[in-house]
């Protein structure tokens, strides 16, 4: 199936796009089975892992959670706007 | 009034967005780009959001906070892209009857911004940069 | 900054005020007139100070503010005589490096203010006036 | 001895102005000594005595504070500024 990942900071910064679509994630596939196999692509993305974050459909997600054809699943390191 | 905006905050369009004729107190949190960080000097900072997942979790976070407090208004602005010393790059105003109200709202809001909301800032100094990832940076 | 004045409150020249390079924080209290106070409709309020001890007050606060906390600048403004609804009695900003500094010495000096400064209102509602007097009205 | 005496608010409005200069204050006099012999003249001041703040040349002061020739007295209501 096909999923949208989006890629943000230093993240994107070693895959060099944002965005990328993978159309080749069998079904049933979790948010970090997509990851592993993004990182196949890219292994500088595999030290991100332990301080990652993962939303799919612009909404907080946990790990484990079954992607569905179409989703937008975002990988990201912890938050730091706002400033002070 | 929940924005992300890549042009200067105005204040005072933000303030004025939250009055009302019943509010007594409102309370303001202004983040400003510092010129050192980390025992380095900075000369400007860049900030990227996730911009439609950064304005669903403003909202969510204004829902909270209205929940949690009688308020009468309450705004966030966030700004990204470049930003210079002295510049905001996050603005909250904070309306209610009573002053409690505002201040203890208006600081769950920064505070809840800075762990949820997902915006990352890059700090440039004069001899690289760096992005400021997470853990209450 | 310390002033008492009669004309409305210029916030964002208060808040330039208090800006500095050091600051990334800064917290404003905005003290606003409401258009109800004790079940009453309130038309206007008058406020009256005893000026130069006022004046002597507010410089303490701002003083004791300065010694507990690490902040790169403070400062209130009081206006006195009459008020209409929606307009600023008291405006506060205060810049620190850190948030939680800006935001508990803005607190601090507000509540200290309402109880140690010489200044008094008088509720004004359609049918009368009434002095508000003392114990944290 | 002479002293200037400020009224502000409330009291203010009982007396029906704001500075009155005594000139007939024994030295030695305390501060509530010299108000109740205000309250002799304007006997509507005695209701406010117990809620009331005293200064003393714009100095918060004790009711049991010895004035001098020339201070400057001021009899206030608790205060009620700032808003909200």
């Amino acid at each position: 199936m096909v999923v949208k990942i989006c890629l943000f900071a230093s993240l994107r910064d070693v895959v060099g796009q944002s965005e990328i679509v993978i159309d080749s994630v069998p079904p049933g596939n979790t948010a970090l089975q997509v990851f592993h196999r993004l990182a196949r692509r890219f292994p500088g993305l595999r030290r991100y892992r332990k301080a990652l974050l993962v939303a799919v459909n612009q909404e907080y997600s946990d790990w484990d959670q079954e992607v569905s054809p179409g989703d937008e699943i975002a990988f990201f390191p912890p938050v730091s706007g706002g400033a002070a | 009034m929940i924005e992300l905006v890549t042009t200067p905050i105005d204040r005072e369009q933000v303030v004025r967005s939250v009055a009302s004729p019943q509010a007594g107190a409102v309370a303001t949190f202004d983040g400003v780009v510092r010129d050192h960080a980390r025992g380095k000097s900075v000369t400007h900072l860049y900030y990227e959001a996730y911009p439609e997942m950064a304005k669903t979790e403003m909202v969510k976070i204004r829902k909270q906070a209205l929940e949690r407090w009688p308020l009468h208004g309450l705004a966030i602005v966030h700004r990204t892209g470049r930003l210079e010393v002295g510049e905001s790059s996050v603005f909250i105003a904070v309306a209610s009857a009573h002053r409690a109200d505002a201040f203890e709202a208006c600081r769950f809001v920064i505070d809840t911004l800075k762990t949820s909301v997902p915006i990352w800032k890059k700090e440039h100094y004069r001899d690289g940069e760096v992005w400021i990832e997470g853990y209450g940076a």
